[in-house]
Order: C-alpha cells, then structure tokens, then sequence
C-alpha cells in the first residue's frame, strides 16, 4: 500500500475521537498490511471558524472534543490573545493551570479506571470489574469527579465549560467556593497517592521500544497549559515553529491526519511528559515516583498509565497549592481591540500537545485555523507501536489474543477516539 | 408538621378495564381512621399521586354512600394517566382530597336532571347519575345526554342501556363515528338537546366535557328555554396544588381547584365562551 | 407610632449586632454585579454604600456615586419574595417499603430572618402574599413558618428610580404599617421607629439620640420628594372593569410582537405567586422527591391540560398576566396586584412598560 | 424479573454527551445494577445490533452509513431517546448546511478526499427516524439523563423542561445580562436544563440547548440589533450550537440573508 504524503498548508479539519478500525494483513508470518482506519465522519469545524468572530471561539472549539474541551479552550485563548496582545495577569495563569489541572484529573482517572485498567486485569469493561474490584472503581469515580468540579468552580460545567473567555475568565468564583472546594482534594489527596502504586502493580507488558518523546517544556513548571516544544531528541523549538519540523500528512485509510517529526513517528501525552520533564515534577510526586517501582524516563510504553497516575497526583498538588492562595480579583479579563494577526497557542491535552493556529483580520474575524491535537500526532506511533508489540508478541497466536493485544495497545495511548478504546473491528488477512 | 400538600398512602382494592384506555380504580386509605372519616360529594377530586411520577386531579367516580371504597375512573392519556393505568390491585398510590365545590345536588331535588356530558367527561358525572338513580323518589325525571367522539368510547354500555328502560329517564347517546350497529344518534350531541324531555321551568343541567362543547350545550340549553343559572358547568384547568396556592388553575378571579370545579354557568359564561384565558 | 429617634450611621452596625445577638439571621442589601440583592450580612460595611442605581424599561445599571448614604437606591430585582416563598423548595419525600410506600413531610430550614431595608412597595406586596400563602383554606406551612419569625426593618424610599411608580398604586413611597422598624435615611445617620413591640425591643438596645426637629422634617420631606419625582403612574388603582371589556382589544396582539414570553416580569414581581411541583425519582428506584419551584403564566406548563394548550398565543399569556395582575387580581384580593415597584418594567428584557400597556388598552 | 436493556450509540458527535453516564460517578454503577446494558462502545460493550428497551442515541447523521445506522438502531429500539444538540437538531457540524462552499470543504482539508465519505448536511436523528423523545443540550447533563431514565424505569414518560433560561435564572437570582449589561443574551428564547449557567458566570447565553417552548426570536433578534449588534452578528447568535432548530434557522437566515440592508 503506497501513502501519499502530502504537506497541508491549507487549513485543516478538527479531529475527532470517533469509530476506529485496524486493518492487518500477515503474509508468512509477517504483518503486510498495517493501518489504524479512523473513520468518524469530519466536522469541518476549521472551515466554519472562518468568518465567525474571535469571541465565539472558545465555545466552538470546546465542541470539537468532549472529552477535553478545556485543551481546546486553553490553546485557543492563548493563540487568540497572541494576536491581541493580551498579557494575562498571574491570577488569569495560576487559575487556567488550576482549570486545567480539573481536566487532567478528570480525563487521566476515566481512562484509567473506566478504559485502560480492565484490559490489564482481565475484564470486558469498568462495571463487570467494580464486581470484583468496587473500592478501585469507586476510587477512581470519585478522583475524576474532583477534576469535574475543579473544572465546573470555574467553567460552570464540566463538559464545554461557559466560563472561558478571550482574556481570562468571565467571572472570578467567591471564595467560599474555593474553600469547598479545596477541602475536598485535600480529603482526596491519600486516595490519589494510593493510586499511583496500584497502577504500577498492574501487570503491565513489558517490552521497551525506542521512540521519540515530544512534549511542551522549559517553562519553569511542569508543562500544563504552555512552554516550547522540546523531545527526547534535544529539539526545543518555539511553538510558532511547528512546521518547521512536524508535518502533517492524510492517510487514505483514515479521516484524521496524521502527523511525523522529520519523516518519524513520536510519542505525545503523559508517558512522553514525565519522561521530558522529572525536574519539573514536585517533590511529592518524585517521592511516588520513586516509590513506586518504575523508572522514568520508561521506554515501556505501557507505563504510560503510571505516568497518567503520577499526572493525577501533580494536578492534585497543583490544585491544592492554587486553592490554598485563591482569592477573586476584580479584573477576571483583560480586553483589547480587535485587530489583524496570526497566532499560535499550544498547552498539554490530557493526550498531549494541543496546537492551534489561528489568523485574525482587524475585525476580529476568523480568516482560518488550524488545530493538530495530540490523536493524530500518536497515530503514526501507534501503528509503529503496533507492528512491533504485535510481533513481539506472536503473530501465530490465536485471532481473539491477538485482537485483544492489539485493542490494549491503542487503548493504552487513549487515543481520542471513543471507539478505538473499545470498538475494533480487526480484519485479519493471514495467508500462508 | 402537618402538610396539606401531602398525600396520604392508599391501596387499590379493585382494578376494572372499561375500555381500550378507560379503567376504573377501587381505592383505600391504607390508615382506617382516614378511610373511615373520609367524606365526598359528587363533582369534587382528589389528587392522585404516582409514586415517581407525580399528581394529577381525578373526580370521585363511586357513589359518597359507599364507605368502604372508592372509586376513581380514569382516561390514560398522558405521562402519569399512563402510569396510573398500569398499576395492579394491591399496588400503593397516594392520595389528597377531596377538593373543591360539587355539583348542585340538594338545588336540585324535586326537580328535573339533565346530565349532558362530552368525550371524556362522563366519569365526573358518573358519581351523580349513581346518586340520583339511588335516590330516584327526590329527583324529577332524568336526562343522560351523552357524547363521545367514537362508539367504542362509550364505557357502561350495558348501563345505559338499562337506565333507558327506567321510568322517568330518558338516555340520549351521540358518537361521531361508529361501529355498524350504532342503534343511536350519529353526530354531535348537541343535535339531541332538543329531543330531551324535560321541564325548562324547573329543571337543573350539569354538563361536563370539552369546553367548545359546553359553550355548545349552554347555549342550546338556553335555546330550549332554560335558565342560564340553572346550567352547572365542571371545568379542568391544570392542577399543580389544589389547595388555592400554585395558581395554575385561574379562571378570572377563580381558582378553579377552591372555587369549582364546578361552576354556574353564569359565573363562567364570558371567559370560556372567549377562550384563550 | 412612638417618637421617632435618630441613629447615626456610625451607629448602624449596633442595628445589626443587636438583630444578630437576639437570634437573627440578618438579610440586607449589597450592590453585587450591577443590581441590589438581599444577602445575609455581618457588616454595615457590606452595604451598598453611595450605590446609586438607575433604572429604565429593559435597563438597570449601579454606580458608585459620591454621596454617603447605604439607601439612595429604589430596589433590586427581589426582595422579601424568595425569602419567603423559596424559589425551589422540596415538600415532601416518598420512600419505598417492603409493602407500598412511606410518606414523609419536609420541614423548611428553620431560621429567623430579620431583614434591613424593606420598601414601602415590598410591605404591600407582602400583605398580598400574606393573605395568598396564609389567608385562605389550605394556609401554607412552608411560607408560614419563614413568615412567623420574621423581622422587617422598613427602610423608607427617597430615591425613587425611573421606573417606581408606587406613589399611584398608593403603596408607598413611606411605610405606613406592617414593619418591626421603620428607617429614613438622612445624610448622615436615619430617623428610626418602631412599629411593633419586637421593634421597640431592638430599639431599646440600640445607642439613639433625640430626633430633632429638622431631622424628621428632612425625612419628611425626603418621602415626600419621592413621590413627587415619581414619572410614571398606573392610569387608575380599579382597572377590573375597563381591562374585562378590552379583552378582544388589539393591543394584546401589538404586545405580543415584542413580548419574548420569558416570563421575567412575572419572576420579579412581588406578588407573583405561581408554582409548579415536580418529582424526581431515585435511579435506584428507592424513592423519590417532590418539590415545589416558582412557575410562570408565561410558560407551557401554566395553560396545559391533557391534549390541548389553552393559551398557545403570547397575546393570550400576556393578557392573563396583565388581566390577572390588574383587573381579576381584584375579585382574588380585594385589591390591584401591582404595588407599583416597576421591577416588571426595569427587568423586562425588551423593556415592556405595564404602566404604558395599561394606558394603551385604556385608550 | 429481567433488567430492562439500554444501548449508547455514537454518531458525529464531541462524545461529550456519552459523558453524562461515563461523569455520573456512583449513579453510573447503579444504573449498572438496574439496567442491563448491551451496547455503549466507550464504556466497552458492543453489540451495535442488539435489541434493547431504550437506545439513547448521541450524534448527527452525516453519512449514508449513519442512515443505515441509525435504521437498525430504530428498529432494534423500543424506546429511541436523542442526547445532546447533534443528534436532536444536527450540531454545531450542522453549520456546514446549506452553505454553497461547503462541497469543497473536504477537499480543501483532505488530501484524498474519495476517501472521505460525507454528506453535504449534519442533520437530526428525526429527520431520518421516529424519536421517542429528545434531550437537548449541548452537553446534556448528568441530571436530564438520569433524570429521563429514572422516569423510564418507573414506567413512566420523562418530563423535558422546555420553559426559557430566564425563569430558572430569576430562581437562581443570577443578575439579568440583558438588563443590566446589554449582553445579547438567547436566554429568553432557549430551553431551560444547563441551571442558568452562562448568566451564573456574567455572560450571555448562546443559546446551547436550543429553542424554549414558545420563543419570539424575531423579537429577540430586533432587540439584539437596536441594541447594537450588527445584522451578521445577530445571525451568528441564532445560527449557532441548534442552527437547524426553528424558529432560530429562519431568523437566523433572515438576517445572514440581509445582511447588509
Ligand atoms: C377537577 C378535575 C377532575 C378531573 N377528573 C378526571 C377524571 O375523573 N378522570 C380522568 O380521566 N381525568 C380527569 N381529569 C383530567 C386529568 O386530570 C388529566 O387527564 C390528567 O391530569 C392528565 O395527566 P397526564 O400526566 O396523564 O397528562 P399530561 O398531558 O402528560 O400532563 C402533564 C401534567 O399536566 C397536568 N394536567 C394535564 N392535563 C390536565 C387536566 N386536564 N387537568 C388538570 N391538570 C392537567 C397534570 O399535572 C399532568 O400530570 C380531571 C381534571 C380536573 C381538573
Ligand atoms: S406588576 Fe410590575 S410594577 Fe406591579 S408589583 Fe408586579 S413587578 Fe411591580
Ligand atoms: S412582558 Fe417582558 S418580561 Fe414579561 S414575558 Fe414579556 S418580554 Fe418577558
Ligand atoms: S446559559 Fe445558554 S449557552 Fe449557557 S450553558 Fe445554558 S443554555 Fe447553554
């Protein structure tokens, strides 16, 4: 099969998390026909940006992803302001890392709990293994509920959040919001830290692969809402820059794009994070980390799910931290002038770099967008990852293991396609 | 504290089908003290509660002499009528009432009963046409003038049937479509008015149904020489309390659930003959 | 009345500590997000101090002005309504038995409010609700036991907003009766009365002086200033019958081209007494339940029964509201159910005037 | 007594208003134990073809596949329940309808786009099948679905609140945008259900649960413009999250049309 490489400088489509599909052909043993199919159909939301006024944008974009509208948001008020000149006041930052903190906990916990988790111990989904493990599942509920509150303290909603603006935040929550709901991390914060343990005392796969790890870095904290593009390979590159050195290309066989560094695949999301940036980590959460077992940077893929728990735990710290100091402000936002510009903004999605492009004319009108999020940056990975787990792991094993092994390699990426977590139809061609 | 807004558990004793959608429920407070001192008169409602569902208003259907039971027949038309319809003898509703102003009843001993009702107006009636039958020697003759939109709505057939055959009572059915072998009138029933027998001078008509029909009837009634204040009209308005409290039930300076349900033709005539209010 | 006498606003926080000391829980206004609400307070300092507030059809907007008084504002979109008459309450819970079902009633939360800065409309209105909620057959425990242990603290209105018109409904500007304490607030301090024993105890504990002459021929003349400033007025206190023989009347239809049938003037009004119940049942199927929240004439719910919509025009809902409020509301209560607050007039969205609409089917 | 079955499909859709059962914490076991549930991909059970009780369906259709889909998922549903703005008035993706451009979109976007299987239109699930009953919402919440389910389970018809935002923003004493701000704000002419949100938090309502019971839009329009708004902008403010839903999609259009009058 011949990919047709193409270099998109046109704007692009939003992604999608959607019906997946794997197509594998094994000729003698060996895999001849390797592709991730995504098929959910395309929303176009990069073309009916256009023309729509930069307020509107935060509320559009959410609705690409209800999984991490917050990722979504974020990227696009920083790229927005860019253009702008907006400067956001240390309160608007502190309380978009908190925001921000709500979604990963949120999204890291239902992954964990209600995705990943049974493949590793045996179950079709997270009810049938609350049946035999509910502290865990429950666990796991009550942790991703705190990140929907974090989110709704100042979202108002937890899903496609209303309290987003251009400049910051429509409104500043009373404190006594704040103070409740502070106090319930803090009751959950044991919890968190025995999360981390139990993920790593998962029976996890445990091949190593060699991969590049991409991730937002060098900004002094660990890496949440900003930074510069850094990788396991030394890059470190302005956001502005991104096509300089990654390139987007359509697979026939799928309606995302996907994307390559320099003609390879790369890794983005939580494992490459942690792997990129242990400095960063507060010391809490180094502690868990080396109490834990693994050892990071992890060339196993599959720790990718300890390196989500250890996620949750720096949210929780963060969160706490920000609540601890939260007072309201009189100045929620900043306002400017509309005018002409291009703009770029990147934050770390609960799966990895979310890049927004965005350009402006002096109306504040939308002349075109573009958005790369973290799914179809992994695609390329995941097929890569795929061919070499699958043969690793036997390709003359029986049809079902080996469905089943291919399903908790993609999971373990989660990537943003609802149905490639737990829908895929796996068309094997085996020949002799 | 002691709620009127809440309801008292009761238990139904006896589940009829009367037809495709109509079923009358038997019912019995659960606490014999309430069962015992409870008290109707034709023409009031209680309102029935669905566990999970809600309340809805429901006439007395049973004769207020019986003190064992009583009884509600009900249409199922909507969200909790439906609920209501699949409930089995044995099952638990709550129950508070019973509210409002019935029929004229005791205004019209010694005198001529005209009972004219529409579609589904018949069950509020029904507690009258038992207590007059019961009570014949008080009343003058009896008119039943009843309406449905099709034949096989017409619940107590054989009823009807039978009060046909009584002295000094006349039955006039109207279906606007039918069934082969519909021995009686097709079309509205408002074209039977004039065939009633009865003595315009002394004479009472409680007329229950759709309210285009009872603008309808009133007049026709009118027509035939009756005073418009010996017209007796049951209103349905929506029911949030019945207590005189939620104010949905509003019919000019009326509370429908307090002040009626059942009004003096009157006392009505100029709101309902506008519609819209 | 006993003699009035004077509280500085220096003074003002002993008001509160007493109110607090003797069990109360105190409501008073506070200037929050470009409107005046009713919100429990500790300090005198949470007061809208040199708020101003100016009103128009659809419009309502605070500013920080320069004078020193807590009170020169007309009032906020609420006031005693929701304290009273909760905008959603639970009223009672089933839960399910091995056999059938238990019933139990909810009581609500208990607590004593004494509430600072009620207008003469607001005590108008109140006596409406009073007579609704308790007055009648059926008197409701929810209302009634909030009702019982409330304490009022009139404060009278010298600042009418544009959209006031209570001097021709004859509720207001001044506090005539009904309140535990009366308050004309002057430029540096209020003229203060009692209207009840409950008010002459709180008074007692307070540190007043004498009220001198000028200050309460000030007060006077501050009320009576009010209602000479007053622009707007309802064309007559009895419209029953003029509005019942204007039913088919085409300005009904006019209205409801602009009407948005939000039902905002409805939400806001003091004597709005509307509700709808509702159930919610447990996922688990253990039981359920039913509350009671504010509803609108406005809206679907209000003219449904079964199959038909009795009012399916905005012509039809805005004519009940306006015919109930002005002409019916008489058959009811004895009296007009508008007291001249113009909340319906400043809070409407498209700045529908009831004073105008009234007028216009009058003509 | 066998638990009554349940089925989640996914059509184009953010997957958010799966979310509502995957965010429902402790209710979602519960559900669990009182349901039976045959097929809910994300939550990992498939059988796309089973025959359930109630089908709660999220999602636009937006292919000829989606057609054939959301046929078999009629048929095998006793009870079709629609979640969230996709699948009950097309979407935001529903923004692509009826603009003469949008053919090319895929095109523009893809590079081989004979790959790319779409229909010119995002469209409702009841433009193609019977809907039983349909909760707007962009999201739903956690609350509306279980709220109908639980409703479902006692055998009875949900309630779906359809009364403006602006009743349930008085109950909430939120301060009116419109009044006090001059925010332009679809809250009296949208389905209540989110709690009075976007007002909650000082800004105006857009208009995410789509049209309330009886809106005046064009009222609401006219207003919007005297008040300042730009005819395009007041468009966009009808033509937005349920731009297929009326009365929104005619003024909207109306006003898109004359933009420049
Ligand atoms: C005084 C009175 C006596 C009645 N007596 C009988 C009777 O004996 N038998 C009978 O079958 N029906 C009677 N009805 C009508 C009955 O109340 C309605 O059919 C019933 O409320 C419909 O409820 P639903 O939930 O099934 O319908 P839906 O259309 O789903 O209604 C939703 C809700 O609206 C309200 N509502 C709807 N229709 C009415 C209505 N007509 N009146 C008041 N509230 C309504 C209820 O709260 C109801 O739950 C009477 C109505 C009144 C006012
Ligand atoms: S009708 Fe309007 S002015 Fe009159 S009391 Fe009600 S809200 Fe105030
Ligand atoms: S009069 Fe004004 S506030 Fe009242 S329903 Fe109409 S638009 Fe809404
Ligand atoms: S206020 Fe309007 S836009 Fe905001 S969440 Fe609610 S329905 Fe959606």
């Amino acid at each position: 099969m011949t990919k047709r490489t193409v270099n998109l400088n046109v704007p692009v489509l939003a992604r999608v998390e959607g019906e997946g599909a794997l197509d594998l052909g094994i000729v003698n043993g060996e895999i001849s026909e390797l592709g991730l199919r995504i098929f959910e159909p395309p929303r176009l939301f990069e073309k009916f940006l256009e023309g729509r006024s930069y307020m509107e944008v935060p509320d559009m974009v959410a609705r690409i992803c209800g999984i991490c509208p917050v990722a979504y948001q974020m990227s696009a008020v920083q790229a927005l302001e860019s253009i702008l000149g907006i400067e956001p006041t240390p309160w608007i930052r502190d309380m978009r890392r908190l925001f921000y903190c709500g979604e990963w906990i949120e999204s890291h916990s239902l992954h964990i709990h209600l995705l990943a988790a049974p493949d590793f111990l045996g179950f079709a989904n997270a009810i049938d293994m609350a049946g035999k493990h509910p502290e865990i599942v429950r666990r796991g509920l009550r942790i991703q509920e705190a990140g929907n509150a974090i989110i709704r303290f100042l979202g108002g909603r937890s899903v496609h959040p209303v309290g987003v603006r251009v400049g910051g935040f429509w409104h500043a929550p009373p404190s006594a919001a704040a103070a409740k709901l502070l106090a319930e991390l803090e009751a959950l914060l044991p919890e968190v830290e025995a999360l981390a343990g139990w993920t790593a005392s998962l029976p996890l796969p445990g091949e190593t692969q060699d991969f590049e790890c991409v991730s937002l870095g060098r900004a002094n904290e660990y890496p949440i809402t900003q930074g510069r593009i850094v990788s396991s390979e030394g890059l470190d590159l302005d956001i502005a820059d991104f096509d300089s050195e990654f390139k987007e290309s359509h697979a026939p066989h799928s309606t995302a794009l996907h994307c390559h560094h320099r003609g390879r695949d790369y890794l983005v999301g939580p494992l490459a994070r942690v792997n990129l940036n242990l400095d960063q980590l507060p010391g809490e959460t180094r502690k868990l980390l080396e109490a834990c077992g693994v050892r990071f940077p992890s060339a196993n893929i599959f720790h990718s799910i300890v390196a989500r728990a250890l996620e949750i735990h720096v949210a929780f710290v963060e969160a706490i931290r920000l609540l601890k100091a939260y007072a309201p402000t009189d100045t929620p936002y900043l306002e400017a002038a509309p005018r002409a510009g291009i703009g770029f903004g990147a934050s770390e999605a609960p799966r990895g770099i979310l890049w927004h492009r965005y350009e402006l004319d002096d109306s504040g009108s939308i002349v075109s967008a573009r958005i790369v999020p973290p799914t179809s940056q992994n695609q390329a990975r995941m097929e890569a990852d795929l061919r070499t787990s699958l043969n690793h792991f036997g390709l003359d094993q029986p049809e079902e293991r080996i469905r089943h092994h291919a399903e908790t390699v993609i999971r373990n990426y989660d990537p943003c396609i609802s149905c490639a977590t737990h829908f895929l139809k796996l068309n094997i061609k085996k020949k002799a | 504290m002691n709620s009127p807004h809440v309801p008292q558990t009761a238990r139904i004793v006896e589940r009829v089908q009367e037809s495709d959608d109509i079923f009358t429920l038997r019912l019995r407070f659960n606490d014999a003290a309430t069962q015992d001192s409870y008290r109707f008169a034709p023409g009031q409602f209680n309102m029935v509660y669905l566990p999970g569902a809600g309340e809805v208003p429901i006439s007395l259907s049973s004769d207020p002499e019986e003190r064992a039971n009583f009884a509600h027949t009900i249409r199922a038309v909507g969200r909790v009528t439906k609920g209501l319809a699949q409930l089995k003898p044995g099952d638990e509703v709550g129950l508070r009432g019973p509210y409002g102003r019935g029929w004229p009843l005791s205004e019209a001993e010694g005198r001529d009963v005209f009972i004219v009702t529409g579609g589904l107006g018949c069950a509020p009636v029904m507690a009258v046409i038992h207590y007059v039958l019961k009570r014949r020697e008080r009343f003058r003759r009896l008119i039943i003038l009843q309406g449905v939109k099709h034949s096989h709505d017409l619940i107590w057939r054989a009823s009807y049937e039978r009060w046909a055959q009584a002295p000094g009572t006349q039955v006039l059915l109207a279906a606007n479509a039918t069934e082969a072998l519909w021995p009686w009138h097709v079309g509205s029933p408002i074209d039977l008015v004039a065939q009633a027998e009865f003595d315009p001078a002394n004479a009472v008509c409680m007329i229950c149904g759709p309210e285009g029909m009872m603008v309808a009837a009133a007049r026709a009634l009118k027509a035939r020489g009756l005073p418009e204040s010996d017209i007796h009209v049951s209103l349905e308005r929506n029911m949030q309390c019945a207590l005189g409290l939620c104010g949905h039930c509003q019919l000019g300076g009326s509370f429908v659930c307090k002040d009626g349900p059942v009004f003096s033709w009157p006392e009505v005539k100029a709101l309902l003959e506008r519609g819209g209010l | 009345m006993p003699p009035s006498r004077f509280l500085p606003h220096s003074a003002l926080q002993s008001l509160i500590d007493v109110l607090a000391a003797s069990g109360y829980a105190v409501i008073a206004p506070q200037a929050r997000e470009g409107r005046i609400v009713y919100e429990e307070t500790f300090q005198t300092a949470e007061l809208p101090w040199g708020i101003t507030l100016a009103q128009a059809a659809g419009n309502s907007r605070t500013t920080k002005g320069t004078h020193k008084q807590a009170f020169a504002w007309a009032n906020g979109p609420q006031a005693l309504k929701p304290l009273l008459f909760a905008p959603r309450e639970p009223l009672w819970r089933i839960t399910r038995q091995t056999d059938g079902y238990a019933v139990e009633a909810i009581e609500p939360p208990g607590r004593p409010l004494a509430v600072i800065g009620v207008r003469a409309c607001d005590l108008a209105a109140l006596r409406i609700q009073d007579r609704h909620f308790l007055g009648g057959p059926c008197p409701d425990p929810h209302y009634g036991g909030r009702r019982e242990g409330m304490l009022l603290v009139a404060v009278n209105c010298t600042h009418p907003a544009a959209t006031c018109f209570c001097a021709s409904t004859g509720d207001g500007p001044e506090a005539t009766a009904d309140f535990d304490i009366a308050l004309t607030e002057l430029e540096d301090g209020f003229v203060i009365q009692a209207g009840s024993p409950e008010g002459e105890e709180i008074l007692a504990a307070l540190p007043l002086q004498e009220a001198q002459a000028g200050k309460i021929e000030a007060a006077a003349a501050g009320i009576r200033r009010a209602a000479e400033s007053q622009t707007r007025a309802i064309p007559g206190q009895n419209l029953r019958d003029a509005l019942m023989a204007r039913l088919d009347h085409g300005r009904w239809q006019e209205v409801a081209e602009r009407c948005l049938a939000c039902g905002n003037c409805t939400m806001v009004c003091p004597t709005c007494f509307c509700h709808a119940e509702t159930e919610q049942p447990e996922l688990d199927g253990s039981g359920s339940l039913h509350s009671r929240e504010w509803d609108s004439c406005f809206g679907e719910r209000h003219g449904h029964i079964h199959g038909k919509q009795l009012r399916p025009e905005i012509s039809q809902r805005y004519r009940q509201w306006l015919t109930h409020k002005l002409a019916s509301w008489h058959d009811q209560f004895g009296r007009s159910g508008c007291v001249g607050c113009g909340r319906c007039i400043a809070w409407c969205p498209v700045g529908i005037d009831i004073t105008e609409e009234a007028a216009a089917l009058l003509k | 007594m066998n638990r009554p079955r349940i089925a989640v499909h996914k059509f184009a859709s953010c997957d958010g208003c799966q979310l509502a059962f995957l965010n429902a914490g402790e209710a979602l076991l519960t559900l669990a134990q009182r349901v039976e549930i045959l097929h809910f991909a994300e939550a990992g059970w498939i059988d796309p073809f089973a025959e359930v009780d109630v089908a709660f369906v999220e999602g636009s259709i937006s292919t000829q596949h989606d057609i054939e889909r959301i046929r078999v998922v009629r048929e095998s549903a006793k009870f079709l329940v629609t979640i969230g703005a996709c699948a009950t008035a097309g979407g935001l993706q529903a923004l692509r309808n009826g603009v003469k451009e949008a053919a090319s979109w895929v095109a523009d976007i893809y590079a081989s786009p004979e790959y790319i299987e779409c229909l010119p239109e995002s469209r409702p699930v009841s433009a193609h099948v019977k809907v039983d009953l349909e909760l707007w919402g962009c999201p739903v919440t956690t609350e509306q679905v279980l709220a109908a389910t639980a409703s479902l389970l006692n055998g009875v018809m949900p309630v779906n609140p359809d009364e403006p935002v602006c009743v349930e923003c008085k109950r909430r004493g939120h301060a009116c945008v419109l009044v006090t701000q001059n925010a332009p704000c679809m809250g009296p002419v949208t389905r209540t259900g989110c709690g009075a949100l976007c007002p909650g938090v000082g800004r105006a309502c857009y208009g995410c649960f789509g049209p309330a019971e009886l809106p005046n839009a064009a009222s609401m329009a006219k207003h919007f413009e005297q008040a300042g708004l730009a005819r395009r902008d007041v468009a966009r403010r009808f033509l937005f999250i349920t731009s297929t839903a009326q009365p929104f999609a005619d003024i909207g259009q109306q006003y898109r049309d004359k933009e420049h009058d």
